[in-house]
């Protein structure tokens, strides 16, 4: 660019109004943070969301027993020594909540950070560079979101035997197809988007295209996902503990704890034992869906 | 007075996240049966909540707060839903910018346009379709039995803005409100559309409320004009007066502004400088005095009001008023009113 | 239509065959085999080893998926390891019951979710907009099996109105009102999770209807806003719901297998489970197969469904 | 493939300026798919035939109607979209089929400004990042000079310094667009697309961006292709226009060829029905055309117009008219009664 | 020497009247697992032994002291050991009036022994017989059957064995086919017969009406019942979740739940002793629990004794199981006759056990893998209470669940270093002792010791009861010493009867089913 032509140019009958708001230029982060703090559910349903993370960080500082360790009688209900009672084989029941806390959020979060970072991944590239490429990654889509679920979460466990790892692995595995295709069905529409043509037509490399013009755009619904992803994680390992293929013993993890009430006595009798972890999923995924809920209402382009 | 419509200081606010914001701010005007008044502005000036106020369709966060709208001598301010919407579609009807959004996807031609009428001319099935068959052919459009039954993203732009307009027009009203019928439109169709409003315009006796930024289509069909400047009328006149001699800084540079078919000027376009205030901030005095090459200090710290400088003609401006026949002050506005040359 | 379906179908081919070979692979990767499942300590090694020789399981996966596909192409399912009973009539018999409870489910759940959607969206951000959203979240965050046993435990132990689990009474064929006694609790377990997320759905649908021009149109016409509601916007906002539903369908397989289980209920879910345990690979492979047809299938009719509704969309 | 059935003509080059682009029987098919495997069963031909030349310093105005393929010449010269046949040459060169590699250094050469301020610039990031990045990606800047760089296109498009660290959806549509221009000048490009640059824009922000534009021109020495819909605009920035139709170029000519005697019925069309800001006006012949724009997908034999035309004659509807210079500089209509 | 049992069936004796009159009433048998199969020589798992022994007698059958009773068989007899003859019950006949004699039985071995049919039972002691407990080729009946006469026949076997054996492994085991049904099924097809899906024809106390598919059996009463008909009008087998059999006890709709495949979770025990409307005992027997060890990788004895020592046994019994359970050494239940009461079960200790590795050398910063078949809480719950007791002991261990198939492939082919496993026995207690040589294919342990080898081939072969009793003695001290495998626990397994039932239930509900009443 020539400078000194460009210095010579001054904007002469080019005036600028002053901004209305000039002064207060809200970053993006701000603006949208703005946003999300109308909305008072969302809020709460992060801070809850920080607590359970302090509860999970702190966790072996917070539980007053080893949570693997026979500390009192069998199914006690509650006491001033074990504030939430003892399960069915005499272990604190509120330092197995609280060191279950750790468990079900790395299950959420992990299996949601692979997942996402997976599909992501596919649907950016299968959109992008489209031709054989979009058709042999959506077949292969196609094929991961026609198997049912459930029923091959059950072999693949049994496969490789169910540690939190595999837990993990395999709820990943099958769940990044959804946000593929979002991702991709984004990028799709964000190719045609004026903005990405300027930075083509500017001669920019592809991966930076990608990155910097084309996956800040697909973020929104991705986050969007990914917080319902981690309630649906933390539900499925609920349900895999349920036919004994969750998270392994003596390991505490919401979901294992929650499936001891599978009896009609524990459910009537003795509620300490399933009440907490319970309600832990409960508000959990109340929370998560509503900071979910919050951020997509703050990242709605059209509010 | 005989006058259809009489509106009459109307301030609308809408309730907003960031608080409440007052979007028009004591409009008045007056529309006579048969008459065609332009509105012209830029955007976001308060055209469209004007008739939104007038059809009283502002939503549930909008309301009008002051001021009264007549209908026939009839107040509609107050009136109950149900009486007005016995209005709407009958004695005021409206059609809107995009053709392409406004009507229902799911629904036929044939059945939006006999909704209406049904619901006013209490007509019935085959009775109902006769008429509507009727008001498609007058509204130019070949084979109006197929149309009947077409879905409209079947139909392209300039098609669906007659289909609009046939269910604006099908109930008879006394008043229609066209907000931008033809912007969305390529020339050639929009030229096809003012023509035909023209035409129906004269077959029906019905008044029109046309609101648009293009001072062209102005120009081609309305019989008086205002401005508005940030949901305020700031020029009033009838449309001769207001090409020929235009007295608010505004409308002087909004016409500046056009690039003109019929000159050969090489030199720059005249343009108004900067933008037009958000709503939430209004600045204090003359809401254009942030971007007015005729500001004072006078005009910073006062409110201009309405004022009627010549029979019929209005304008909200002090210099104009101070310094009514004598161009001295306009010649700071290095424009010239071109429509006065011919 | 019709070529767009055979299109369709012609993609099915290689999405299945592929689907089987992974299934197939990841299927007999599991440890153990059915001859090994039937404990007997005066098996002799050899003759548990002429026995898989028998079962072909000793021959190289490929040659025995090539000889799975080759009496699939027969339309011969094979027959069951551990019962020995023809795999279609096990399957066949278990369909019937999931499809009632699925669609059972379905329509319940929409006929929570749709009304109460739609009622939230009129009411954005008012009392009755957060509870029905809290509702729908508390929905979706009850697991079955706990719902189910909550359900069982209030209804039929404690209330006795209602049936433990089953499908019908003992004994006979319990007649039309017995079998709907029995489909309440499942079908109020798993319509729960379905209306909780669809009413979100409905919501978000509905809200973005509304704020469309036509039904600026439809009231400038003197529409009454009850039909702009329930006409104009509901029509419009239940199209992408056909979609949502239809994405529905893995997940009720999936979420069936916890509530079948619970209730006993003898569908797909159970056998799915009782095979897998049983490693009854003909069983396994062939509930597979049906369920990404199933899948498949879905994904299918609601594409031709949307396209029947919404003159917009015209499949090609 | 498709096949050259039609000679390249080229509209008549005056000897004073040099050619900088060149467009040769351009054509881009948009492929529509269909069937039981989803072949291509036919074309959306936005572009079909078009030759053009752009000479050095001009600024070719080109207008037509919704549809008619105006991007789609924008968007091929430079390379985003693929031309189906045809060249593109620039100085001379034929970049048509250049790999991407070799058309990235072409880039700072060639640059657009697109019609939606709003979509144009990315959301996510500050304007300053948004005009350094293409200097630093084309080494035109080092981290420490881009700085400057970025104040200096600033000034140029009459945006406060102080705004530099702001996103996009903090300016008004008219900043939005001087941003999009400062982007596009930030390489030093000599020949820009403008597509569409004011459409969306209000009437007194559309003249501030004119205005620049064509300052910026004469400062810089720009060449543009300036896309259109309205004839004033064009009207006011162009020295030479091109009228197209349905993905063919029916007329070209100088501003006032074009204004003072238009040869193609289109062309007189398109003046006729653009609405005339003067009441007094009001009055005068029209001739008004009917019926829509026909599909490029299934474009009318014959002249493309003839289905609309109000001087349609017989031979129109069977024979296609070439665009044939007749008379002085240049000016050319392509139709077989052209006045 | 010689031994044998006659009968003369007590009930029929009684009430000879019965025979032929129709019984009243219908009960419902609550179960956990459903059966997969009714192919009577063919019965995969504990579920479907028991569904089909409801509607097919055996020659003998086993009562809750262990002991074979006549059942089919009037008698059976031997002289030397080595041929068995046995006489059918006169009055014997199908359901479909069809006499039963000794062409079903033949037919029945024939097919067992036919390699081309599917079965799980291995006669290979029977003259005639391979090893694998088939004929060889070109052969098709067995050599080891004598058919005396329609109602008597005899069967050699390749060596002499002690009756017991002999009825444990025959007389008590095999269910019959019925002939004259399916002669004329080519023997390959025969596990595909549709007999096998709907076997109406049957010898037992109740027919076979229905098996609504993961819902229940539905069976009729017998009317031509050789020991009179049953009382009973209807019998359901109805399956259920746990928490559903503890409900549908409580709601009446089931009235008893079956022994070992109708478990009450332990949780339940005092909810269900406290209903009302039914009456819950602890069956006097029970299968003890195995630790196995996979001896090629803990391959110290006294390694295997430590951790044996250190788990906290009585707390298992006392808290887990409520009491209801005892502590055995290894396979054999307290109760069984061949169990040796001299063998004192190790007692809990901790410190000794610390002390013992220790002294072995054994590396405490290797992790000990535990695989814990899923399906059973108790024992899931047991499992870990095991591992904090090792890990209280500064053991590292890791618990890894697994479900049955998958568990028992990695026991059965050694794949593994400590394993959970419930081995049932039966009356002859070789039978559970023949886990522990390499002719099994089933050896989890991976043992191959000559002593416990011939120890063990010794038992099979004794012919004297005494002399066996003692062999058995000897090979539980070695397992006590060498602890290749222990017994966590036993647990007593809780039964229910709702008052309305009149009938036993318990271990041998099954033989006694045609006694039952049900008033309203
Ligand atoms: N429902 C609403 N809620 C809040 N603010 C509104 C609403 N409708 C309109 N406004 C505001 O009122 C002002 C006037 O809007 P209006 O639609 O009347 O402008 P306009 O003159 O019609 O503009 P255009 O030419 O773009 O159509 C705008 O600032 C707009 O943001
Ligand atoms: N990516 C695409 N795929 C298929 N068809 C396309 C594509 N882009 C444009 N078209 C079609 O090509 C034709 C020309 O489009 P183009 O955008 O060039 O028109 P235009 O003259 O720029 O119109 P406008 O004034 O509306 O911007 C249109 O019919 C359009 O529908
Ligand atoms: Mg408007
Ligand atoms: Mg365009």
């Amino acid at each position: 660019m020539s400078t000194t032509k460009l210095q010579a140019l001054a904007p002469g009958g080019i005036q600028t109004a002053p901004e209305a708001d000039a002064g207060q230029s809200e970053s993006r982060f701000r603006q949208l943070s703005g946003r999300f703090v109308r909305n008072k559910m969302a809020v709460a349903g992060l801070i809850f969301c920080i607590l359970l993370f302090a509860v999970g960080i702190f966790a072996p500082l917070l539980q007053p027993y080893p949570p693997d360790q026979v500390t009192g009688d069998f199914s006690a209900p509650p006491s001033s020594a074990h504030l939430l009672g003892t399960d069915q084989i005499g272990r604190d029941v509120l330092s197995r909540l609280i060191s279950a806390t750790q468990i079900s959020l790395l299950v959420g979060f992990a299996t949601v950070a692979i997942y996402v970072a997976f599909g992501t991944l596919v649907g950016l590239l299968s959109a992008y560079y489209g031709g054989w490429i979009d058709t042999v990654f959506m077949r292969i889509t196609d094929m991961f979101m026609a198997f049912p679920f459930m029923m091959v979460i059950l072999v693949v466990v049994s496969v490789v035997g169910p540690s939190l790892l595999t837990i993990i692995g395999v709820l990943a595995l099958f769940s990044w197809p959804g946000i593929a295709r979002l991702v991709r069905g984004s990028v799709l529409s964000l190719k045609q988007a004026d903005h990405v043509r300027a930075a083509v037509s500017l001669g920019l490399k592809t991966p930076r295209i990608i990155r910097q013009h084309i996956f800040p755009g697909a973020l929104a619904p991705i986050i969007v996902n990914a917080t319902f992803g981690v309630a649906s994680a933390i539900l499925t390992e609920s349900g895999l503990s349920f036919l004994g293929m969750g998270v392994q013993p003596p390991t505490a993890s919401w979901g294992n704890m929650l499936s001891e009430a599978q009896s009609i006595s524990v459910l009537s009798g003795q509620p300490w034992l399933w009440l907490p972890s319970g309600l832990a999923i409960l508000l959990t995924v109340l929370a998560i869906n509503f900071v979910g809920d919050g951020l997509r209402d703050a990242l709605d382009p059209k509010q | 007075m005989n006058d259809l419509l009489e509106v009459d200081g109307i301030e609308t606010v809408f309730r907003t996240e960031r608080g409440e914001v007052t979007s028009v701010d004591g409009v008045s005007f007056r529309l006579k049966a048969g008459e065609t008044l332009g509105i012209v502005g830029e955007s976001g000036c308060g055209k469209s909540v004007t008739s939104l106020s007038i059809m009283r369709l502002l939503g549930k966060n909008g309301s009008i707060r002051k001021g009264e709208i007549r209908l026939n001598g009839r107040s509609i301010t107050g009136l109950a839903e149900s009486a007005m919407r016995r209005i709407r579609g009958s004695e005021v009807s409206m059609i809107f910018q995009d053709p392409m959004t406004s009507l229902n996807p799911v629904y036929t031609i044939g059945s939006q346009l006999t909704e209406s009428i049904a619901l006013h001319l209490k007509l019935k099935g085959k009775e109902a379709r006769k008429h509507a068959v009727d008001m498609l052919r007058k509204v130019g459009i070949s084979r109006p039995e197929e149309i009947m039954n077409e879905y409209p993203h079947k139909l392209s732009g300039g098609m669906r803005q007659r289909v609009m307009i046939a269910i604006a027009l099908s109930c008879k009203p006394k008043l229609l409100i066209a907000d931008e019928p033809t912007t969305a439109l390529d020339v050639t169709i929009q030229a096809q559309i003012l023509d035909l409003m023209k035409k129906l315009r004269e077959e029906t006796g019905t008044a029109i409320m046309l609101i648009t930024h293009d001072l062209g289509v102005v120009a081609e069909m309305a019989d008086r004009v205002i401005v508005m400047y940030a949901g305020q009328v700031v020029e009033e006149a009838d449309v001769f007066t207001l090409f020929d001699k235009p007295l608010h800084p505004y409308t002087i540079g909004l016409m500046g502004s056009i690039p003109h078919l019929d000159a050969d000027d090489e030199e720059a376009l005249s343009s108004i400088p900067g933008t037009v205030p958000p709503l939430q901030n209004m600045p204090p005095g003359c809401r254009f005095h942030t971007r007015c090459p005729l500001a004072n200090e006078k005009c910073a710290a006062e409110r201009p009001p309405l004022m009627e400088l010549a029979p019929g003609h209005q304008v909200r401006c002090w210099a104009a008023q101070s310094d009514i026949g004598s161009a001295a002050p306009y010649a700071a506005l290095n424009l010239e009113t071109r429509g006065a040359t011919t | 239509m019709l070529t767009y379906i055979a299109r369709r179908l012609l993609i099915f081919i290689p999405v299945l065959l592929g689907i089987t070979i992974i299934n197939f692979i990841i299927v007999n990767m599991a440890p153990g085999n059915p001859v090994d499942m039937y404990i007997d300590p005066n098996m002799s090694p050899e003759i548990a080893e002429a026995k898989k020789e028998a079962l072909g399981l000793n021959d190289p996966l490929i040659v025995q998926y090539g000889k799975w596909l080759g009496t699939l192409l027969t339309g011969d399912l094979g027959y069951s390891m551990s019962s020995y009973a023809p795999v279609a009539q096990l399957v066949g018999e278990r369909i019937m019951p999931t499809v009632t409870l699925g669609l059972a489910s379905l329509i319940l759940a929409l006929l929570i979710a749709v009304p109460l959607g739609i009622l939230s969206a009129l009411k954005q951000n008012t009392k009755i907009d957060y509870l029905v959203t809290g509702l729908s979240f508390i929905g979706t965050s009850i697991p079955n099996f706990f719902l189910g046993l909550a359900l069982i435990y209030i209804f039929a132990v404690n209330l006795g109105v209602l049936p433990t689990g089953g499908m019908q009474q003992l004994g006979g064929d319990g007649g039309l009102q017995d079998r709907i006694m029995h489909l309440i609790l499942p079908t109020i377990v798993l319509a729960t999770g379905i209306a909780g997320r669809k009413v979100r759905y409905v919501r978000a649908s509905m809200l973005e209807v509304l704020k469309q021009d036509y039904l600026r149109t439809a009231r400038s016409k003197g529409v009454h806003e009850f039909w702009v509601t329930n006409k104009h916007a509901l029509r419009n906002a239940l199209l992408p719901i056909i979609t949502v539903v239809g994405m529905e369908i893995p997940l009720l397989l999936g979420g069936a297998i916890i509530t079948e289980q619970i209730f006993q209920w003898p569908g797909i879910g159970q056998l799915t489970l009782q095979s897998m345990m049983s490693r009854d690979y003909p069983t396994i492979m062939a509930l597979n197969l049906i369920a990404a047809i199933a899948v498949l299938g879905s994904n299918l009719l609601t594409d031709i469904l949307y396209s029947a509704a919404d003159p917009r969309i015209k499949v090609s | 493939m498709i096949e050259f059935d039609e000679l390249p003509i080229k509209a008549p080059l005056p000897e004073t300026a040099s050619t900088l682009l060149q467009l040769d029987n351009l054509k881009t098919y948009y492929p529509i798919r269909k069937g039981l495997l989803a072949r291509t069963k036919g074309y959306v031909k936005a572009v079909d035939g078009v030759s053009l030349d752009i000479r050095e310093g001009e600024t070719l105005g080109l207008v037509g109607e919704s549809g008619c393929g105006k991007s789609t010449i924008g968007r091929t010269i430079l390379r985003l979209e693929e031309s189906t046949g045809g060249a593109i040459r620039y100085r001379g060169e034929n970049i048509t089929s250049y790999p991407i590699a070799k058309m990235r250094p072409l880039r700072t050469e060639m640059q657009m400004i697109f019609q939606d301020p709003f979509s144009s610039l990315n959301p996510w990031m500050r304007v300053k990042d948004i005009l350094k990045e293409p200097m630093l990606a084309h080494g035109k800047a080092t981290n420490a000079t881009a700085e400057a760089e970025v104040d200096r296109l600033l000034d140029a498009v009459g945006i406060p310094r102080s705004y530099k660290d702001r996103f996009a959806h903090e300016f008004s549509g008219g900043q939005r667009q001087r941003i999009g221009i400062a982007r596009a000048l930030s390489l030093n490009p000599k020949f820009i697309v403008c597509d569409e640059p004011v459409s969306a824009l209000d009437v007194s922000i559309q003249a501030q961006v004119l205005n620049l534009l064509k300052e910026l021109q004469k400062e810089l020495g720009l060449t543009y292709l300036f896309i259109a819909h309205g004839l004033g605009a064009v009207k006011y920035i162009s020295t030479r226009i091109a009228v197209m139709y349905l993905g063919k170029v029916v007329e070209i000519g100088t501003r006032d060829e074009i204004f003072r005697s238009p040869k193609h019925p289109y062309t007189r069309v398109l003046l006729n029905a653009y609405p005339v800001p003067n009441p007094h006006l009001r009055g005068r012949e029209k001739i008004v055309v009917q019926g829509d724009v026909p599909s490029p997908a299934n474009p009318p034999s014959g002249c493309r117009f003839h289905t609309r035309c109000p001087f349609v004659q017989e031979r129109c509807r069977v024979e296609e008219p070439m665009l044939a210079a007749e008379g002085s500089g240049g000016h050319a209509a392509a139709c077989h009664f052209a006045l | 020497g010689g031994g044998g049992y006659s009968t003369t069936n007590e009930a029929a004796a009684d009430e000879p009247s019965s025979s032929g009159a129709s019984g009243s009433g219908t009960a419902v048998i609550g179960i956990v697992n459903p059966p997969t199969t009714f192919n009577p020589i063919n019965p995969n798992d504990t579920a479907s032994t028991q569904a089909i022994s409801v509607m097919n007698d055996s020659l003998m059958v086993v009562n809750e002291q262990l002991e074979l009773e006549p059942r089919l068989a009037e008698s059976v007899e031997t002289e030397d050991n080595q041929t068995f003859t046995v006489h059918i019950q006169d009055k014997a006949v199908w359901n479909d009036g069809t006499d039963f004699t000794s062409k079903d039985v033949e037919y029945t071995l024939n097919m067992i022994g036919n390699p081309s049919v599917t079965t799980n039972i291995n006669l290979s002691f029977i003259e005639g017989l391979n090893d694998s407990g088939k004929l060889e080729a070109g052969q098709d009946s067995v050599s080891g059957f004598k058919s005396v006469d329609d109602k008597t026949f005899t069967i050699t076997t390749k060596y002499p064995v002690e009756i017991t054996y002999f009825n444990d492994s025959f007389s008590g085991k095999i269910r019959f086919l019925p002939e004259h049904i399916l002669k004329d099924t080519a023997p390959e097809e025969l596990d595909k017969s549709p007999y096998m899906q709907n076997p109406t024809v049957s010898i037992g106390q109740f027919s076979f009406v229905k098996f609504a598919k993961d819902q229940y059996v539905q069976y009729k009463a017998n009317d031509s019942y050789y020991l009179g008909a049953p009382k009973l009008s209807e019998l359901y087998l109805k399956i259920l979740t746990a928490p559903n059999l503890v409900a549908q006890l409580q709601t009446g709709e089931v009235d008893a739940n079956m022994d070992r495949t109708g478990l009450i979770p332990v949780e339940d025990f005092e909810k269900v002793s406290n209903m009302t409307n039914v009456s819950a005992e602890f069956s006097p027997i029970s299968t003890p629990v195995s630790v196995m060890f996979n001896v090629n990788k803990m391959t110290d004895p006294e390694v295997r004794k430590a951790l044996e020592l250190a788990v906290n046994r009585p707390q298992i019994v006392e808290k887990l199981l409520k009491g209801n359970g005892e502590i055995v050494d290894n396979m054999l239940p307290s109760t069984h006759p061949f169990y040796d009461s001299s063998v004192e079960p190790y007692a809990y200790d901790p410190e000794g056990a610390k002390q013992m590795l220790e002294d072995a050398g054994w590396d405490f910063n290797q992790t000990i893998q535990l695989s814990v078949p899923v399906g059973n809480k108790v024992r899931e719950q047991a499992a870990e209470l095991m591992a904090a007791d090792w890990k209280s002991i500064g053991l590292l261990v890791e618990i890894q669940k697994f479900d049955f198939p998958t568990l028992l492939q990695k026991l059965v082919s050694n794949d593994y270093e400590v394993g959970l496993v419930t081995i049932p026995y039966t009356a002859d207690p070789s039978s559970v002792y023949n886990f522990f040589t390499p002719n099994s294919a089933m050896n989890m342990t991976g043992i191959d010791d000559p002593k416990l080898n011939s120890l063990i081939e010794q038992g099979a072969m004794e012919t004297d009861t005494e002399a066996r009793k003692e062999v058995y003695s000897q090979i539980q001290q070695y397992f006590h010493e060498n602890v290749p495998q222990f017994a966590m626990y036993v647990d007593k397994l809780m039964m229910v009867r709702s008052n309305s039932l009149d009938g036993e239930v318990g271990p041998d509900m099954l033989n006694r089913l045609y006694l039952w009443e049900k008033s309203e």
